[in-house]
């Protein structure tokens, strides 16, 4: 399986990103990528600054990656994330599957997702536009169901 | 052993990291929390609430009840946000 | 709703028509792609030759965004379908989903697949390496239990 | 009415579309389907699996029951496979 892994504070292009990940692979059905982007909340939010755990943030990122592969038949997965500054509007997040079915990819894409939401060791804090301090975003609910439902023993597209 | 804080438990210690030697009496995750909240106001506040803070050892995450055993590093954190 | 619908027998680019889609959109979390590729199914799979139905498909496709309008808070909507010949490694099909979260994001992009695998009145016949004459591609039952899993009254990420 | 024919309906038969004018005792999208049949060697054969063709009356899917009515346009065609 072909693997992009990185953390970054630049902003990224996502269809420069993905174009090396799939290039040459000729019998791919499916390619689903999934853009996380920082919401201006309706005008309230500035930006966020993203806090990560330098060392264990790669750590658990690689072991979803691993996990993914192992559950689905991905041939080619992609992870960038960002951390530092990240101004409304702009990228946080580019996770990008590759399958030769499209159950496969969409589900590899949708679990990564769950997990780098709920276990990669990354912290947000908003900047709000009413000049008040920064708050920290609170972890949501959903994230955690979203996760806990990967706990079934076996998911749609799992081989 | 070195310990590493994030997010709000950063900013209510103060540190985002310093060397630690909790006594041998101080055995698991949970105690370690405990031993921390006695070292001072900063501490007890960024700690007040047991199921807010998480722990990583040798970073990965662990339960409360986890031995310490011969781990390197410990962090503490929120829930992660990230994604 | 943002919505960007076409047919063409020109190949496209997946990036170029994505970015118009969420131009200008600061309040959205969540952007999905799901591009369909001609497979070379190891090499024995030359060429497709898609053939549609003007007029009705147009329909269909319209019909099947305004439902997942209707199931999801979707803030934008993109299709593009080929049709005629699509060479191994060329993409056949572009979905993308643009809203605030990811589950929302994520489920309209599946169902707006599922419903066209099954419900768009496009045909593909395979041309071989080994020079047979095109044989028509089968319909997947596993397609059709995917659509069929939307009719569940309530999905995932539904508002 | 039009009657339009697709993929290897279209092949089998020999047509793309045609003008075809059953008599009025043919009512539902099934006795169309029996009516072509009956016209001949190509049509047989196109026809000769009733679950493998799927319908459309002015191009909305149909099943074999729903009444033709005063519909214009008729098509069939193998089960889809588009995307």
């Amino acid at each position: 399986m072909r693997k992009i892994v990185r953390l970054q504070k630049a902003a990224f292009d996502a269809a420069a990103e993905v174009a090396p990940l799939v290039a040459g692979l000729s019998d791919i059905g499916a390619l689903v990528t999934f853009t996380g982007l920082c919401r201006d909340e309706a005008g309230s939010l500035v930006a966020l600054e993203i806090e990560h755990y330098p060392g264990m943030a790669e750590a658990e990122i690689a072991r979803v990656v691993e996990e993914a592969s192992r559950r689905w038949p991905l041939e080619a997965v992609l992870v960038i994330h960002r951390h530092g500054e990240i101004r409304a509007g702009e990228p946080i997040v580019l996770v990008a599957t590759a399958a030769k079915h499209r159950a496969a990819a969409f589900a590899g894409a949708e679990f990564l997702m769950d997990y780098l939401k709920t276990a990669a060791p990354f912290w947000k804090k908003a900047r709000r536009s009413d000049g008040r301090g920064g708050d920290w975003v609170a972890a949501r609910e959903e994230d955690e169901a979203a996760a806990r439902r990967w706990e079934r023993p076996r998911a749609r597209g799992e081989s | 052993m070195k310990a590493l804080y994030f997010a709000w438990v950063r900013e209510r210690v103060g540190l985002p990291e310093e060397e630690i030697a909790p006594p041998p009496s101080v055995t698991t995750v949970a105690e370690l929390v405990a031993w921390l909240r006695g070292r001072g106001e900063n501490y007890a506040v960024a700690f007040a609430d047991e199921h807010a803070v998480r722990a990583a050892l040798d970073r990965r995450h662990v339960k409360p009840e986890q031995p310490i055993a011969s781990a390197k590093e410990i962090a503490f954190f929120p829930p992660m946000t990230g994604g």
